[in-house]
């Protein structure tokens, strides 16, 4: 056994759940700035930069829900209709007349009773969460279409200007009040998860189910719990669209889910439970926002898009699978 | 100090097909060691597991310190200062030492964690436990034996005034349990109340105040250690009726079958020989943890071989996986039903089916269900399996008929070697005799047998030839005239210097 | 309609200042180039690939613009808004625009107009003030459908019966508008008018749509779409019945499909001279020069059998 | 022991895995039917039932190859864009004049290697079956886009009138093609599954995969076959779809992928593994169909159409972890 110096305390930070991955992925985000910046320069303008983040803002909110969920060990499919409905639900009640902020607040709570609904079928009923969530996802998608009888909202009109502000475009201290949103949302949830009681609880259940519950972890509260902040996070994207385009659409927010899995599990997060780490999701989401934007300016079509985007979600857990089954080699040796 | 902190009265638990329990009555006093003893299958981790609220008992009653507990669960046990050790690892294997050490009563201040008290903390409990160990290591990355220490760290932390210890020395190496008993003695002068569930007989002479032995789900008794001794206390454990229990037939050894040379395959299994004759059943005798599954998984082709050969019928052959040892005419009935043997959610058919779709199969690999069906039907009645129907799923059965389905799906085939690794473990008396018999049909028939037990007298009543491992390595073999329960426990505790010579057991 | 509305013609001046266009090393050297990116609902229809056409037709033409093209991977407000915010974080100088939807886009057309960025409309119009818009009046055209297939359906005798309409969901503001034209067309006659049904735009669900259609009995189809109408088309030649099918936009199979008289016609916009002439508009515009009529219909043509 | 009478032969076929779970489900498909046809009359009429078959046709196909996948206890996202991928590069070669027996024969080559991929993925490689089939399901809707450089293509023409009758059009023996199709594609796929012996290690991987190994079933090889069948059920519903519209549209098969998984769950698939049927997966596809079509003659929009699929999908799980759990509690009261 070796006593640990101060150099070493670097070493044990970056031997941390899933810290290699992260290193690993941002080396990777840094090549593809680097390499879209020499196709084309305006990638790299202050501009575009504004720009891009404003863009990566959604993909890593529903990024930091879809990782509570996978951490724990389950998956969230409803996270895309969860955006339709908010979007949908809020824009609806504003064109119909209703004070902006009374209109989030219910966006919220519809949202929260479908985390819940969630956490009750995967936790209490026991159903395979991909399935329970595969039900609900489409369950939230006819409401969204049903809010508004079947057609996107009209304009929410300029009583919502302060909304529409708040939510995406106002500026704060010189940035979009969409990426402050982010930011302090990752702040919130980063704290939760990596400082609190219930964070260390999603861990455990994620990691053994069984050895969490015999250390008297509550499995359901705290499933319930992870499925609550994906709603949230889903919400909040949802009313960020609506914020956005000023009308609710009912399409808003389709296969989100998916690019909440891959943001999360391109940072690091493991499907398989209890590893992942929201910095990691922070860089998985920054990827999967530079490669939309950056793929854009390079011209690439939209087949050379998807075909990149693949094969980098099958790399990046690959390189993740590579790493830990060599380590586990070297410890089964030792 | 006479004062009793745990008493139950009158337990009683079953599982599917197992009466675990039966009418037990248990007592801790503080302040003492009390070794809770017994064979495989006693009851012992159940009984501790009711105190500990994992299990919920059938009917008794539970009383701490003085009090009826009425609706006993992990979370009250608890609070009402029960720790419990389990006898497999119960770690989040994602998360740090410290981490797992206070998972479910983490410090918080201002509702936040206080990762550097716990650590601190956590760091306090490993170097009273002289463990050199740093809190914010993964678990996942330690050894074996150094889990373990952290569920030790774990169960102590709690600063709990009853401890429940099973089978904590299983995986430790010397050092770490001589420090292990260091801290039992500390906790004990304190007025700790502590369990302590061992195979090892030879640790009890260190720290043990009295046992209590249980068999077969009842108690037997309980007696102050000082005023017994080991041969009294295994004949306790054992205590039945040897020779109406092992059928024995007599064959006249033949040709050698298999030889196995030189076999080494990871740190559990070491330099390993063995020949194996027609018409003989070997036993492979050891401690829990001794190597024997692992020596029988690299023979069969599950783990990859470092070296060695294994020569059937004078041929060598290459088995890299279990396919090729199948195909070879070796097979084996693997130890963990559950795990390794049974496909829970398919019929009886089926898993009986399964290894032998080569012969049940047409050229083409379309299922004959005549014959599949005639050999399931065939299984169950020569094994008298309990059951329904053949089209019941596996996982609905009692656990010995589940064992039953795994021994039965292997004998189907013409096999030249058949490895059995503990095939009685769990299951009633008379379901064991039927598996001795069919032991003893293959050897009439000239087939290899391999027989791994922990039951020491089910390995003199049933083998020819005992082979005894420890920690890796054959340690000793025997004839079976020759061998008494004492000679076989003192082979299987050949330690490599695991135990200094003088505390060994004699 | 006041959609595209007037007010654009002032905001021409204002550009006179803005000469330099960003930094961009691979350009050649002199001062009058403009950037002008072309932003459409998807990438996927034939389409749009029309209309781009007629802008690299212009661009040859004016030889001092840079053209870009720029579209989401599916029809996606949000997504076009990004594009939009792409386009003038790319320095955009004018944006010639198939807005996804009237009122979604409006607010990062704000954000781009205070950029200095001119907009044109082409075959969609959002409700922001441009400097012109060069669509289908798909209201319009949608009633010239209607009003076709009343033709069709008198010219075969049929006086009543039901009408399915296939639409590709009901988010896509121009199909919407088409069905809301078709179905004016019908007012005052006999004819029953079904639900709408949604085919996502696509051939092979549109058909199952139009196969169930044409099972509870109706006369006639229609398709809001390229996607649709093909649904429409083959479900009626597989029919073998006189089903009166009319639908929207031309593509290969679509006009085969008129050509077999399976079809009646098909309402033709002419995405071509949206870019042609639209890129003319972003040029004049940004040359400063008066713009005129800001409103242009591109019109429909109905093609039908020769 | 109890010897069986001709009584029991009957309780022994519905005791058989899962056939619970069909029995309950083909009683709800006869409930939806009997509704439907009281609502509109047109809907049990003859010729809406050959049209019906013939959309249910490729949901069954696809949910056959997604059973295959999901009894291995694993999943297939990618089936969806591998329909896509075969329609598009079945319709480029023709439309490029390529001979279309040709052209299927290519396509299936195509197809099979992304299946062969997935297996390799899941099963070599060890990547969660989720996270490979999404990579995957990315690349091929990407090849599926790029094959003809990002557009649908022209109309497939006269010389594939030959191909368009076998794969859908032309009528044998009374009945479209496309429903003899599905019926050969079924019968000689349930006949693998369920009477030959890669049948019987597909179940075993699914139940229990160490003890399947270590009876001697190669699980790597069995893997790789259930994404094989995916992979051609996928193919051929990628051809039916090139047959029936006559061009390659780069969208077909867009969410292919969860309506297999919805037919098989609905039908009694579980999505843990080791369990179903693949009669289940025919009143799966039904129920589907049914509903697709029954509620379009209702006149129902879309939005109620999702929120009963989510609701069925959802019930029809619960309802078989109920009756499992129920069979649980009472075997361990005994
Ligand atoms: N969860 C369970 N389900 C079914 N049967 C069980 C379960 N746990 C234990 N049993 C059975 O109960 C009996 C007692 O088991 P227990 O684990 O208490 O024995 P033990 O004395 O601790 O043995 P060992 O020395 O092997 O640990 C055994 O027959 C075992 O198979
Ligand atoms: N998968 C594993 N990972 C880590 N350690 C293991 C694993 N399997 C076994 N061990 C450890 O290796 C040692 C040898 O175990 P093995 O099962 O081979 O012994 P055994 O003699 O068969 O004992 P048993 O009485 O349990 O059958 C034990 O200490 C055990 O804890
Ligand atoms: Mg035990
Ligand atoms: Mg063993």
């Amino acid at each position: 056994m070796v006593k640990m110096g101060k150099q070493n305390k670097i070493k044990r930070i970056l031997s941390v759940r899933g810290m290699g991955q992260v290193i690993t992925v941002t080396i990777g985000l840094i090549i593809l700035c680097i390499v879209f910046s020499i196709v084309n320069p305006i990638f790299f303008s202050g501009k575009n930069i504004a720009n891009l983040l404003r863009q990566i803002a959604p993909i890593l909110i529903i990024g930091i829900g879809q990782s509570y969920v996978l951490i724990t060990g389950n998956i969230d499919l409803s996270i895309g209709s969860v955006v339709g409905m908010s979007c949908m639900i809020s824009a609806t009640m504003m064109t119909k007349g209703v004070n902006p902020w009374a209109a989030v607040f219910i966006t919220f709570i519809c949202c929260l009773t479908v985390g819940l609904l969630n956490g009750e079928l995967v936790s209490k009923c026991k159903l395979p969460p991909f399935i329970a969530t595969l039900g609900t996802m489409t369950i939230a998608r006819g409401i969204a279409q049903i809010v508004n009888n079947n057609y996107n909202t009209g304009s929410i009109g300029e009583k919502a200007k302060g909304f529409r502000n708040f939510f995406y475009y106002g500026k704060t201290a010189g940035l979009y009040n969409a990426i402050w949103i982010t930011i302090v949302m990752w702040i919130v949830f980063n704290f939760l998860l990596s400082k609190t009681r219930t964070g260390r609880h999603i861990y455990a259940i994620g990691s053994n189910v069984d050895a969490a519950r015999l250390s008297g972890v509550n499995v359901h509260s705290t499933t319930i719990k992870a499925y609550m902040v994906s709603a949230i996070c889903a919400c909040t994207v949802g009313l960020m669209t609506c914020a956005t385009t000023g009308m609710g659409t009912m399409d808003a927010g389709n296969s989100y889910e998916m690019y909440a899995v891959a943001a999360s599990v391109i940072g690091g997060v493991s499907t398989l439970g209890g590893q992942g780490l929201l910095l990691g999701t922070v860089v998985g989401a920054s990827i999967w926002g530079v490669l939309q934007n950056g793929l854009q300016f390079a011209g690439a079509p939209v087949a050379i898009r998807n075909i990149t985007i693949g094969i980098i979600v099958v790399v990046s857990v690959l390189l993740d699978v590579v790493v830990r089954t060599g380590k586990h080699r070297k410890r089964k040796a030792s | 100090m006479d004062e009793y902190i745990v008493e139950l009265e009158h337990v009683s638990k079953s599982f599917p097909g197992v009466l675990a329990l039966d009418d037990v009555s248990f007592d801790l006093k503080s302040g003492e060691v009390l070794a809770l003893l017994g064979e495989n299958g006693a009851g012992k981790s159940t009984l501790m597991k009711i105190l500990s609220g994992v299990y919920t008992k059938d009917s008794g009653i539970i009383k701490i310190f003085g009090q009826v507990v009425d609706s006993m669960n992990a979370k009250k046990a608890g609070e009402l200062g029960i720790a419990i050790i389990h006898q497999e690892l119960n770690l989040c294997s994602h998360l740090t030492v410290a981490q797992n050490i206070f998972l479910g009563r983490e410090i918080t201040g201002h509702g936040m964690l206080s990762s550097s008290k716990m650590n601190s903390e956590a760091k306090k409990i490993l170097k009273s436990l002289n463990i050199d160990m740093e809190p914010e290591m993964i678990v996942g990355d330690l050894s074996v034996s150094k889990q373990q220490m952290v569920e030790i760290a774990k169960a102590l932390s709690s600063n709990s005034k009853i401890l429940i210890m099973d089978e904590p020395t299983s995986a430790l190496t010397a050092k770490e349990i001589e420090d292990l008993f260091l801290i039992i003695k500390k906790l004990k002068k304190e007025g700790c109340g502590i369990v302590y569930i061992s195979h090892r007989l030879e640790e009890l002479e260190h720290i043990v105040d009295r046992v209590t032995i249980l068999r077969d789900g009842q108690y037997i008794n309980s007696m102050n250690f000082k005023e017994t001794s080991l041969p009294e206390i295994i004949s306790f454990m054992v205590g039945r009726n040897i020779k109406e229990k092992f059928p024995r037939i007599t064959c006249k050894k033949g040709k050698k079958i298999l030889e196995v040379r030189k076999l080494n395959a990871g740190p559990m299994v070491r330099d390993i020989n063995l020949d194996l004759y027609e018409g003989e059943i070997v036993g492979i005798a050891g401690l829990m943890g001794a190597g024997r599954t692992e020596t029988t998984r690299a023979i069969f082709g599950i783990d990859a071989k470092e070296s060695g050969d294994i020569i059937l019928d004078g041929k060598t052959v290459k088995i890299e996986k279990p396919m090729d040892a199948i195909s070879q005419g070796i097979v084996l009935v693997p130890e963990d039903r559950k795990k390794d043997g049974l496909c829970t959610k398919l019929s009886i058919r089926d898993n009986i089916a399964l290894p032998n779709l080569d012969i049940i199969c047409q050229k083409a690999g379309i299922i004959n269900s005549k014959i599949e069906r005639e050999m399931a039907n065939k299984a169950v009645s020569d094994l008298k399996i309990k059951l329904p129907d053949i089209e019941v799923n596996a996982g609905s059965l009692s656990g010995g008929n589940q064992q039953k389905v795994v021994v039965g799906k292997w004998l189907r085939r013409k096999s030249r070697v058949v490895i059995f690794d503990e095939p009685t473990r769990g299951i009633d008396v008379a379901a064991k005799v039927e598996i001795y018999n069919l032991m003893n049909d293959l050897k009439e028939q000239g087939i290899g047998v391999l027989f791994v037990s922990s039951e020491l007298p089910e390995v003199i009543g049933i083998s020819d030839r005992i082979i005894v491992m420890c920690d890796g390595k054959i340690t000793g073999e025997l004839k079976t005239e020759e061998a008494t329960q004492d000679i076989i426990l003192q082979y299987a505790t050949r330690f490599d210097k695991k135990i200094d010579k003088d505390v060994q057991y004699k | 309609k006041d959609k595209a509305t007037s007010g654009s013609g002032t905001k021409g001046n204002e550009n006179e200042s803005k000469t330099e266009t960003p930094t961009d090393t691979n350009k050649p050297a002199d001062s009058e180039r403009y950037k002008v990116y072309l932003i459409t609902m998807d990438q996927m229809d034939q389409h749009w690939v029309n209309v781009d056409a007629g802008c690299k037709k212009a661009v040859k033409e004016l030889d001092n613009i840079d053209y870009e093209w720029l579209a989401p991977d599916v029809k996606d407000d949000a997504k076009q808004i990004e594009c939009i915010n792409n386009a003038v974080a790319g320095g955009a100088d004018a944006i010639l625009l198939a807005a996804n939807g009237p009122d979604a886009v409006t607010s990062a057309l704000e954000e781009a107009e205070a950029a200095g960025v001119k907009i044109i409309y082409v075959d969609s119009a959002a409700d922001y003030p441009a400097v012109q818009t060069l669509a289908t009046d798909n209201e319009a055209a949608g009633k010239t459908a209607g009003e076709e297939m009343i033709k069709g359906l008198t010219a075969a005798g049929i006086k009543e019966g039901k009408i399915g309409i296939v639409n590709v969901n009901s988010a896509t503001a121009s199909c919407v508008a088409r069905e809301k034209g078709f179905r004016s067309a019908f007012e005052g006659t006999s004819f029953e008018l079904l639900e709408t049904q949604y085919g996502e735009g696509d051939a092979a669900k549109s058909k199952d749509i139009a196969a169930n259609y044409i099972t509870s009995g109706c006369v006639g189809l229609f398709g809001a779409n390229e996607g649709s109408t093909v649904g429409i088309g083959i479900a009626i030649q597989e029919a073998g019945e006189t089903i009166i099918g009319v639908g929207f936009d031309k593509s290969d199979t679509i006009l085969e499909l008129i050509d077999g008289g399976h079809l009646l016609c098909t309402m033709a916009q002419n995405p071509d001279v949206m870019g042609y002439e639209g890129m003319k508009t972003a040029a004049k515009a940004l040359a400063g020069e008066n713009i005129g009529e800001t409103n242009i219909d591109t019109g429909v043509s109905a093609i039908t059998k020769n």
